[in-house]
């Protein structure tokens, strides 16, 4: 039944898994992957698993594919939706999507059965950076922010980068990927609304224990607003530097439409950016939030 | 193989198939090769920076999405410093496309810009969240007339004048801007449009009011095209539904050169390619020798008037 | 429970939801309880005996369908004799619609059918088909005031105008046929439409051009229906791309105050008597008292029009 | 992944199978049948069989129910497609159709699974009639035509009515129902393309041989243009009335849109009727055709 979806009335020449690639030095293309796995990682979040040609394997850290999702009711979802990479397992050929099915094309999404067809496009945007002085950081993610995060840490332990994660969410059956980040040797931290740990001043000590203990070269954060605004007075205090991932409405996701912008201060001027091409990895000190 | 190039005006074109103005950038590049386009359309550019409409810019209706964007951009001369090298990294035709909310200031941006580099000025003179005397201009007809003398007056460049599908009277628009001096007619722009949230009585746009993008709206388009074909002499452009190559023959038969695409690119970004593979195909198939020869091919010249003697032909 | 009473003008509506003329017909009694609807509106009727447009009189096009089937029908006495008792078994108020070409004739219509058993002459000066000086003078305001003018004269029923969503500027047309003495305007009819088979390059309808008809519209015919609404003290009725009940409430926060719908009721035959459930059960659910307090209700008063300050809040 | 059909997103209230039906009484409605089976039949054919409501089986032989496809492609059936009854089994409480997959419409129906749902809205028009006078009656036939026939003729086996039916098909694999016919005790006689029997002479020849035996006391007919006109000038020459089942195409099918007229021949007049009100059955002789 996989042909009921929306995908295939529209004209389109993507590279199919195990077809051959014409535009191999593309940065970026259209791709029909195949489902591995689709499964629930706890209430409220999924983990999608692809088999996905090579091309797309090329994806970095804090990059994003933009979703052909299918029809969760029959009507078609008419834009693609965005959403970060949550592994690349190059030798395996692999990507991996953390998501939460919320909205018609995330529901979509939540349907794709192993063995099916799912039509990406990207990589896209631009990613964190690692500099090569950073040689311990800090990431602090929310919610499906945390999934944008994973790469980067998956890239920073390669780089022997020590990593400390500060996990939030709202109860402690919400915390998702504690073991991916342990596994990466990642000193875990884990706050939750239920007990209060996540309350700005409590996150905000651990930061400071972190800055103190010299364990705090550079800041990287995802999924809230309040946990941005923190990091951004905390680094400015500081003078550590950090990104943040942001998030908008998309179209194009490739810089043509200019419907993804958001408001960033840049040398004290406040300007637009599109969160598709100029980021969504931007500069901690130029965002202003959401 | 099937002949895919036309003649717009001085301009040659490989194919029919162009990108729709402000639903594409050479940035597209990522994914499909350029070369193969008909044409290159840049986004709609004003004379000044500026910043656009209020978020959320888009959101998606039941059979499609609706979009104001609000022609954000660095001005005419941040063009043809930084986006215009850009584009002429590759081969097809050049197409800028401008917007101003004066007559004067149309003329001015066309002295600007012609210039070797942009092979033909496309002017918007149909942005559909402007009125008609501020830049929609063509909602009438003698606003048409006057704007598109001013900028004909302005320019030796090729001119096609990109019309309004909400203009009442789509043909007497087309003609005012042939007579004025317009060496093609894009049709059409978007469709205004409104969207209010059920959850918390809002418009769903920060600017209210949209254009209305839509596979669905290509039989109104279509019509149009058809209509003005049979009413002037320079070719025309049609855009509106595009998303496959039988789209394409559909709008040639109804008399369009050519077509724009927009939605079907940010659906599919290999869209476009694929259609133009798509058209090469489809008229092989049937021995097509010219893609010319489908302009304006429609078989209307002996439709069955009688209603009993059509209702007694098979389905 | 919330009231879903609503009042045009004189007549009282068990609640906002009729069906469009044309789609519809006392025979939708065979399926579901018509004394439930709003309002019964029957098919348009001209003076004279017609067989209506050749087939094929519809096509299926990407989203939606378009048709012409010309208004057949066997005249303005057979309608009164034969078809008039048909509706009189219902309850609701019913609703005639009427065409013609000229405004004398439609002042004759109006005279013959200003009879007790029919509630409300809704006049159809938009039949997407015909031209502005020959049944589609919603077209243009001249021509709509005087054919409302000369209505208004023959009769004191109370006079719908359905007008015509093609014209270019709805909101002067409207006005127009607000101060000509329309009790209530109607918006829209269809959008006139042309669809080609690439198969045998011929048109898909025996009559060529045809009214497009799609849920994908409803953005367009509401942004009219919400500038309409602004403008004019009358009630207005939106038509178009109603399929569910937030469609209706999305109707009346533009400034409607009732809805006709057409195709929904072609997709699924239950879909007017449902629709008007879910609109019940969308009310109570948010405690809303009155259905008329939704009517204008749209929030569009405080919106951010700082497009900086709109960038930085959340999705 | 039933739900991926176009039917949800839609505003309705049909019956569903097993649930309490509101209306009763009225003589048509919109129903979710389940589907039992829906298999091919022969190399063009398909069999849909549905379990459907109470209201729905009181079809009668001729009349027609309007069926929302499923979509083949992700592109939505925008309007519905009018099929005849094959088979009505009240005491089983399901119904038949039989059909042909070409077009958008019934490839979708040809995607239906057993066990999935599909909304069918009828029973509509006006079906074939029997007088009581009729002892012997010639159904004749050609292609998906044979459909339409068949409750006639279950409806005359029940009224001791014999029944000659004649089926015209290209091949002899694509001739369908023989053993349908022939349980109801027909006298059954094929004509194929491929022979040569199907020829309008031969086809003549056989009715000639029928009337001259008294075999014909009405003409049924559904599916070919050509022997229509044979069955018309026929019954005119010997006085033999005849129906015929005719087909447009429709929108509402209830008689309010009047787009699926034909022309008809009342009293030398020429004249336009709707096939879904004032049909599908018409009298022959007033048939002109198509
Ligand atoms: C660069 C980027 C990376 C992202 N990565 C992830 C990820 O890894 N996992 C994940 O679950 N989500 C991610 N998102 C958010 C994801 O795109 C949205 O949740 C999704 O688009 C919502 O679509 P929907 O149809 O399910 O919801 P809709 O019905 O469209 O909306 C449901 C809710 O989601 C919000 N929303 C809609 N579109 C977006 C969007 N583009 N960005 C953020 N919020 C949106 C709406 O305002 C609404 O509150 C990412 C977004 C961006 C821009
Ligand atoms: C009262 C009635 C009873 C019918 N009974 C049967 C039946 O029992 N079995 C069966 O297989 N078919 C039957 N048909 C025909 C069936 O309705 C069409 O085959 C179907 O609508 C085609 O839809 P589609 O989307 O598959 O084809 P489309 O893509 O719409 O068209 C494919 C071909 O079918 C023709 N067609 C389209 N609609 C109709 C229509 N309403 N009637 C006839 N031809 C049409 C088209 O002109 C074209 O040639 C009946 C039609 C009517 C009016
Ligand atoms: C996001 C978006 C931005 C657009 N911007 C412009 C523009 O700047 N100038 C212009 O002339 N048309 C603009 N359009 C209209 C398109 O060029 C085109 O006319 C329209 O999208 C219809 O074509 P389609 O159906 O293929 O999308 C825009 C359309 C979209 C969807
Ligand atoms: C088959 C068909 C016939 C129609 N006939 C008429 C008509 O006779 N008079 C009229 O005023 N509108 C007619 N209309 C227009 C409808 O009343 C209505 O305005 C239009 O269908 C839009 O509403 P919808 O989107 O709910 O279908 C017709 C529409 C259809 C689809
Ligand atoms: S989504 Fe189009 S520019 Fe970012
Ligand atoms: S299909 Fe509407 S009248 Fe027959």
């Amino acid at each position: 039944m996989q042909d009921l979806t929306a995908s295939d009335k529209y004209t389109a020449a993507p590279v199919r898994l195990g077809e051959p690639d014409p535009y191999p030095d593309r940065v970026a293309g259209e791709f029909v992957c195949r489902v591995v796995s689709n499964d629930m990682v706890n209430e409220s979040n999924r983990l999608l698993v692809l088999d996905a040609p090579e091309r797309a394997l090329r994806a970095r850290a804090g990059q994003f594919f933009h979703l052909l999702c299918p029809t969760p009711d029959g009507a078609e979802v008419w834009m693609r939706r965005p959403m970060s990479i949550y592994r690349i397992d190059k030798p395996g050929g692999r990507l991996e999507f953390l998501y939460k099915g919320e909205g018609r094309g995330t529901l979509g999404m939540s349907m794709l059965e192993p063995g099916g067809e799912f039509n990406i496009a990207g990589p896209l945007g631009i990613g964190f950076s690692l500099e090569s002085g950073w040689k311990n950081i800090v990431v602090l993610g929310r919610g499906v922010g945390l999934a944008t995060l994973a790469p980067l840490s998956q890239l920073a332990a390669e780089h022997d980068v020590r990593i400390t994660a500060i996990l939030s969410a709202r109860t402690p059956e919400l915390l998702m990927s504690r073991d991916f980040f342990a596994d990466l040797g990642a000193n875990v931290i884990t706050v939750v609304d239920s007990d209060g740990s996540s309350a700005v001043e409590n996150v905000e000590a651990i930061l400071e224990s972190l800055i103190a203990d010299g364990r705090a070269d550079a800041f990287f954060t995802c999924g809230s607003n309040r946990l941005l605004m923190l990091m951004k007075r905390l680094g400015a205090a500081h003078g550590i530097p950090g990104q943040v991932a942001m998030e908008q409405l998309m179209c194009c996701a490739l810089g043509a439409c200019y419907i993804c912008v958001r408001t960033f201060e840049v040398d004290g001027k406040r300007v637009l950016k599109r969160v598709c091409r100029e980021g969504p990895v931007f500069d901690i000190q130029e965002a202003v939030g959401w | 193989m099937v002949d895919l190039s036309i003649r717009i005006g001085d301009v040659d074109l490989a194919n029919p198939v162009m990108p729709a103005s402000g639903a594409f950038s050479w940035e597209y590049a990522d994914v499909i090769d350029l070369n193969r386009l008909g044409g290159l359309v840049a986004k709609t550019i004003c004379k000044e920076p500026r910043n656009g409409n209020p978020t959320p810019r888009m959101a998606e209706t039941e059979a499609g999405i609706i979009q104001s964007i609000g022609l954000p951009g660095k001005g005419v001369y941040y063009f043809l410093d930084h986006i215009v090298p850009e584009y002429k990294k590759f081969t097809p035709p050049f197409i800028a496309s401008i917007s101003a909310e004066t007559a004067d200031e149309f003329a001015e941006m066309c002295s600007i810009l012609s210039v070797p580099q942009i092979d033909v000025l496309e002017v918007n003179i149909s942005c559909p969240t402007r009125n008609a005397t501020g830049g929609n201009f063509s909602l009438h007809e003698e606003h048409t007339a006057k704007v598109m003398r001013d900028i004909r007056a302005a320019t030796d460049h090729p001119v096609w004048a990109k019309l309004s599908p909400n203009a009442g009277d789509i043909v007497s628009i087309a003609v005012a801007a042939e007579e004025a001096g317009a060496d093609a007619l894009v049709i059409a722009n978007t469709f205004l449009s409104l969207k209010i949230r059920t959850d918390n009585f809002r418009p769903a746009l920060g600017n209210k009011f949209g254009g209305l993008v839509s596979p669905a709206l290509k039989p109104i388009v279509l019509r149009m095209v058809y209509q003005v074909a049979k009413e002037v002499t320079v070719p025309v452009i049609g855009i509106g539904g595009v998303t496959k190559a039988e789209d394409v023959v559909e709008y040639m038969l109804a008399g369009a050169h050519g077509v724009g695409i927009g939605y079907a690119g940010f659906r599919n970004p290999t869209a476009l390619t694929a259609i133009i593979d798509d058209l090469e195909a489809w008229c092989d198939a049937r021995g097509i020798e010219r893609i010319t020869d489908l302009i304006g091919a429609v078989r209307d010249d002996d439709m069955e008037t009688d209603t009993l003697v059509a209702a007694s032909a098979g389905i």
